[in-house]
């Protein structure tokens, strides 16, 4: 989406139109905008079982991920990116989902461990099978837990996703 | 095109009594230590109810275990408290060995004790960081992880893993400890006291610290017991049981230590307790190191837990089911003796206990895990009660607790 | 074209202060940072400076979320006035002799009403969201608002009877003949009621009770995102700054450099402003966080007493010297 | 004390309530009917010679694959320790046929509160006199105990709480950015009943 084919108002995607022309303004305009985005990633604590000890040892000195303007805060509603980390089992499923609709867009989800990816060895009752059936994901970082370097991976890999969108602001603005 | 607003993150409940309101913290809080669910009824800042609800990590492992091999199954353990997840591989190969009546050589049971010290030291390092987070004392935290991280490095060096190691195996452990190994563990005793000095210097002399914890969360013995607290909880309120003590396994009857015993029973207390644990278990690695036994790390008869060699595989692989086949070999053959038996170690929340029930086929037919975390999430409404929402926090920092463990 | 040189005043007071303001927090990250033996920002431009720009772009285009049964019309408003009570503050502090933008006789005064009416704000922040994190966060910050402001207001009579004025340029002007310059010395124990005021009224550690992460999420702007919350955050930050400046002039001797030659009077008054700066982050890394009930018993039993005390002492001192 | 003794001193209290005991790697289980289950415990925790003052675990066992041994259904084990004497002992008490139900013991350990419950909501097993017999760790509208030897390793149904939030989580999905809409659907009737749903939790 956000080409031009015509030389009049263009419908780039359902319900949203655009005045050709406007990119070269809109363009440097969008960049700046995932600059901003991709350099100030504050994740929620969304720690589950094993994966948010790693998580949070990302977070200590050794690892830091204030490095990447990466900073945890504590409600959904300041948060831009969930971290998913670990077993996602089938009664905090409507938390996850709730939590995930408290926050502003835009949002994204990073799937940490092999729970949260695919529901790694609990095979069981009560284990659901990825968090990918409750939210989108955006990143998955697979292992069991990750190193805290595979969560920076993910994160950079996030930061590299939000570099490359285009106009995500333009729905909400 | 807007999409719908969820609601506030906690809704008003219209009580008729006008000045009581409910608070609902968690699953999703910083300070429940994972997905601790607590329910307040408040008066003001005062906790009137406070009833906590767990569940919210239950992955089966008890059902899961009795699909398993007793082999297949120590992974699981991994991710118990997965904190500590050494202590727990420990717990686990001592209470089968004892099932199956297999026996374990000396030099593995040192390798056990050394990392079940360590890995004692790293949940206490955890303990210690989020308790004084919760408290709101934020670098206590991060000079906290170095050290663990020190740990964490030598832990890889010695299994290649950093949190979930699978490293005990039913008759011993896997990998013979290194030169190289032995040598940063030194180095690391050698500093370690330094450290903690350097932490009782950042909080046990603040007054702040000091207002936040003595004479909070007051349990007397008798509580604590009735309770069934075990651990440094337990230790807290002036009760000396320490398994380590009481029922020795791996090679704890062959070092010298002592137990830290609280009197007062509040927050400050325990506190006091874990601080000297750490320097208590630093002591044993230190005795572990000097005394280390040579000989094999691996007891050759522990029966029926390995797969036998290709060639000799007399079944067809079922393989509809994950793992039927293995267990289908050790039903035809198995010689497992029939029976029960609990079996308790010394975790660092606490007593972790294993009770199996065997029926003679490869997999258990009961696995029962006592986990410490479960109890003392339990005991949260007998501490928190009557106080401040504030205590309430710091209490949840005191019982040590991590949730995977506690919902199994 | 009087009102319009006015108008170009205060855009750059206002350029000026937020870019401080920006900057306070990547000095904040920094520091905390090395003393928690990490590095703090570093990905964002040269060691991470470009990192308040792309948080302040971030915020900006965040979607802001009203939640459905908050009361719309305060919910909106209250970040508005905590950030213009705590601009208005600025208007009123003299950065260099002549540097400022309102010189008025009640300066003093301006500043305590202001700081006040930005705690509306936060009151009204935590009821209009109409949940109870927010609403126990709001509760907290009018007790202790309303507690401390006592103990703050009082701390600075002492410094009122000794210079004679609420004018906070004569009041600087006035320190210049005391000991070392500055009132630090004469006003010692209304120095210490008003770093621990300050904190209080800041909601700093180790009185950051109506924002404590770990009890109540994040207090009063739990449910605030995008700017609203950012106006929340660059209003705290402002409230550091006004109050550093406030001890600055009343005790440390606002614009005046240590040496007889004053070589840039601003440069002083930003320096120390961002010595106190630098305490408040230093404390914020060291101290854990009171209780409620005992940051009440502080103020009520302890700082008001005290600064009681220091009334009656300068009285009497400036009756027999003065 | 030896385990021997221990198993002796309890079968001449309750000679009616013991109807077997035996040994297993050094550890000595008796087994008893569980109709006086909390009077045993309370002998065992109250007499100065047993002084059982720790109840180390309690745990429900489904006997349904070894009922020719002459068990019943299902069984509540306790083990038992006491910290001065240094003995421990294993009860495992037959759990009554007709209802599933036996007599709690919360009134000798407080701390058996939710190791009852846990037995309720994996088990099924109900404990007479229990101030708050609530499922815990599963949540409240899970049908079935998955613990029972018949409940499969995935479970039967899916639990309705996660069909829910599954057909939630399609419905939202049109609000997401870069959705394409079908080409047959309508814009869909504004949000207010849908926030109502969300909140309501």
């Amino acid at each position: 989406m956000g080409k031009i084919k015509d030389v009049d108002l263009v419908e780039i995607d359902d319900g949203v139109k655009m005045i050709p022309g406007a990119n070269a303004v809109l363009g440097p305009l969008n960049k700046i905008v995932n600059w901003g985005r991709a350099g100030s990633i504050w994740p929620m604590t969304f720690g589950l079982a094993c994966c948010a000890i790693e998580m949070m040892d990302a977070g200590a000195s050794t690892n830091d991920l204030d490095r990447f303007g990466i900073i945890f805060r504590a409600s959904p509603r300041q948060a831009d990116c969930m971290i998913v980390a670990g077993t996602l089992t089938k009664k905090m499923a409507p938390v996850l989902r709730r939590v995930y609709d408290q926050m502003p867009e835009p949002r994204y989800v990073l799937a940490m461990g092999s729970c949260a990816c695919s529901g790694g060895v609990f095979d069981t009752y009560s284990v659901t099978q990825g968090v990918d059936t409750i939210v989108p994901v955006d990143v998955y970082i697979p292992g069991c837990p990750p190193r805290p370097e595979a969560l920076i991976e993910g994160l950079l890999k996030l930061q590299k996703k939000i570099m490359g969108e285009e106009f995500r602001w333009s729905q909400w603005r | 095109m807007t999409r719908p607003i969820s609601k506030t993150i906690n809704v008003p409940v219209a009580d008729g009594d006008g000045d009581r309101y409910t608070l609902r913290m968690g699953p999703q809080h910083p300070a429940t230590h994972g997905v601790l669910r607590v329910d307040l009824e408040l008066d003001g800042e005062t906790i009137l109810k406070c009833t906590p609800h767990v569940g919210y990590l239950h992955r089966g492992f008890e059902k899961l275990a009795e699909h398993r091999t007793y082999a297949q199954s120590l992974i699981l353990t991994d991710r118990l408290d997965y904190i500590a997840a050494m202590s727990n591989n420990v717990g686990y190969c001592v209470a089968v060995e004892k099932l199956l009546g297999v026996s374990c050589p000396m030099r593995a049971k040192y390798i056990r004790t050394i990392v079940g010290e360590m890995s004692r030291l790293c949940s206490h390092l955890l303990w210690l960081a989020t308790h004084a987070l919760d408290i709101g004392a934020m670098t206590v935290f991060l000079y906290c992880f170095r050290e663990r991280e020190i740990l964490l490095d030598l832990f890889e060096k010695l299994c290649g893993a950093r949190l979930t190691f699978s490293y005990t195996r039913i008759g011993g452990v896997r990998q013979d400890v290194t030169a190289d190994f032995m040598s940063e563990l030194q180095r690391f005793v050698d500093i370690f006291p330094s450290k903690v000095s350097d932490y009782e210097t950042l909080i046990d002399t603040n007054r702040i610290w000091l207002k936040r914890t003595v004479g909070i969360g007051v349990l007397s013995a008798d509580e604590a017991l009735s309770l069934g607290l075990t651990g440094a909880c337990l230790r807290g309120s002036g009760v000396d049981y320490d398994i380590r003590k009481h029922r020795p396994y791996d090679a704890y009857d062959q070092v010298d230590f002592e137990v830290p015993i609280g009197a007062d029973g509040d927050i400050y207390a325990r506190y006091r307790c874990r601080m000297e644990e750490m320097l208590q278990s630093n002591k044993i690695l230190q005795q572990c190191i000097d005394q280390l036994p040579p000989g094999p790390i691996f007891n050759d008869d522990a029966p029926d837990l390995v797969m036998p060699m290709q060639g000799e595989r007399k079944i067809e692989a079922d393989t509809t089911t994950y793992g039927s086949g293995l267990i289908k070999f050790i039903d035809e053959h198995g010689s497992h003796p029939v029976g029960d038996v609990y079996v308790s170690t010394e975790v660092p929340k606490g007593e972790l206990g294993f009770y199996f029930i065997s029926d003679g086929s490869g997999h258990p037919y009961r696995m029962h895990i006592r986990s410490p975390s479960f109890i003392h999430i339990g005991a949260i409404p007998y501490l928190a009660e009557g106080g401040f929402i504030a205590d309430l926090i710091a209490n949840i920092g005191t019982l040590d607790v991590v949730l995977g463990e506690c919902d199994r | 074209m009087h009102v319009l040189i006015v108008f170009i005043e205060i855009l750059v007071l206002f350029a000026v202060v937020m870019l401080h303001v920006a900057y306070a927090t990547y000095f904040e990250r920094k520091i905390i940072g090395h003393m928690q033996v990490r590095l703090g920002p570093m990905q964002q431009g040269w060691h991470g400076l470009l990192q308040p720009i792309a948080d302040g772009i971030k915020s900006f285009f965040k979607e802001d979320i009203v939640p459905a049964q908050a009361d719309v019309l305060p919910f909106r408003a209250a970040p508005i006035i905590c950030l213009t009570a705590m601009m208005a503050a600025l208007a009123v502090l003299p950065f260099a002799s002549g540097w400022v933008l309102a010189d008025i006789n009640i300066g003093l005064l301006f500043i305590f009403a202001m700081s006040s009416l930005a705690s509306y704000g936060v009151i009204l922040a935590g009821w209009a969201t109409n949940s109870k994190y927010t609403f126990l966060g709001g509760l907290r910050s009018m007790a202790q608002v309303v507690s401390y402001e006592i103990s703050f207001g009082l701390s600075l009579v002492g410094v009122m009877m000794l210079s004679g004025s609420l004018n906070l340029s004569k009041i600087v002007e006035a320190q210049g003949s005391s000991f070392g310059g500055m009132y630090l010395f004469p006003q010692i124990i209304a120095f210490f009621v008003f770093c621990v005021a300050m904190l209080a009224e800041t909601n700093r550690v180790p009185f950051d009770l109506p924002e404590a992460e770990t009890e109540l999420v994040s207090g009063y702007c739990t449910e605030y995102s995008g700017m609203r919350y950012a106006m929340f955050f660059m209003a705290e930050y402002i409230g550091m700054m006004v109050m550093a400046s406030i001890g600055t002039i009343c005790f440390l001797g606002g614009w005046n450099g240590p040496f007889e030659v004053a070589f840039f009077p601003p440069f002083w008054f930003v320096f120390k402003i961002y010595i106190f700066m630098f305490v408040f982050i230093w404390i914020r890394a060291t101290m854990p966080r009171y209780r409620y009930d005992q940051l009440m018993d502080i103020g009520w039993k302890l700082l008001i007493p005290l600064s009681l005390v220091n009334i009656v002492l300068t009285g009497i001192v400036k009756a027999f010297v003065g | 004390m030896e385990s021997m003794e221990i198993a002796k001193r309890l079968q001449a209290q309750f000679p009616d309530e013991v109807l077997d005991a035996y040994e297993h790697q050094g550890q000595r289980a008796v087994i008893v009917s569980g109709e006086k289950i909390v009077d045993i415990l309370r002998w065992l925790r109250d007499d100065s010679l047993m002084d059982f003052k720790h109840l180390m675990s309690l745990c429900a066992v489904d006997n349904i694959k070894r009922m020719e041994d002459g068990l019943l259904r299902f069984e509540i084990v306790y083990n038992l320790y006491s910290i001065n004497k240094k003995h421990s002992i294993r009860i495992r008490a037959q759990v009554r046929e007709a209802d599933h139900s036996i007599d709690t013991v919360t009134t000798l350990w407080t701390g058996a509160d939710w190791l009852e419950r846990e037995c309720y909501d994996l088990m099924g097993i109900t404990f007479i006199g229990h101030p708050d017999m609530r499922r815990i760790l599963l949540p409240d509208d899970w049908e079935g105990h998955p613990l029972r030897k018949e409940y499969p390793l995935k479970g039967k149904e899916e639990w309705i709480g996660l069909t829910k939030i599954i057909e939630k989580a399609e419905e939202l999905r049109q609000y997401s950015f870069g959705y394409k809409k079908p080409k047959e659907s309508t814009k869909s009737s504004e949000s207010s009943e849908l926030t109502d749903k969300q909140g309501n939790d």
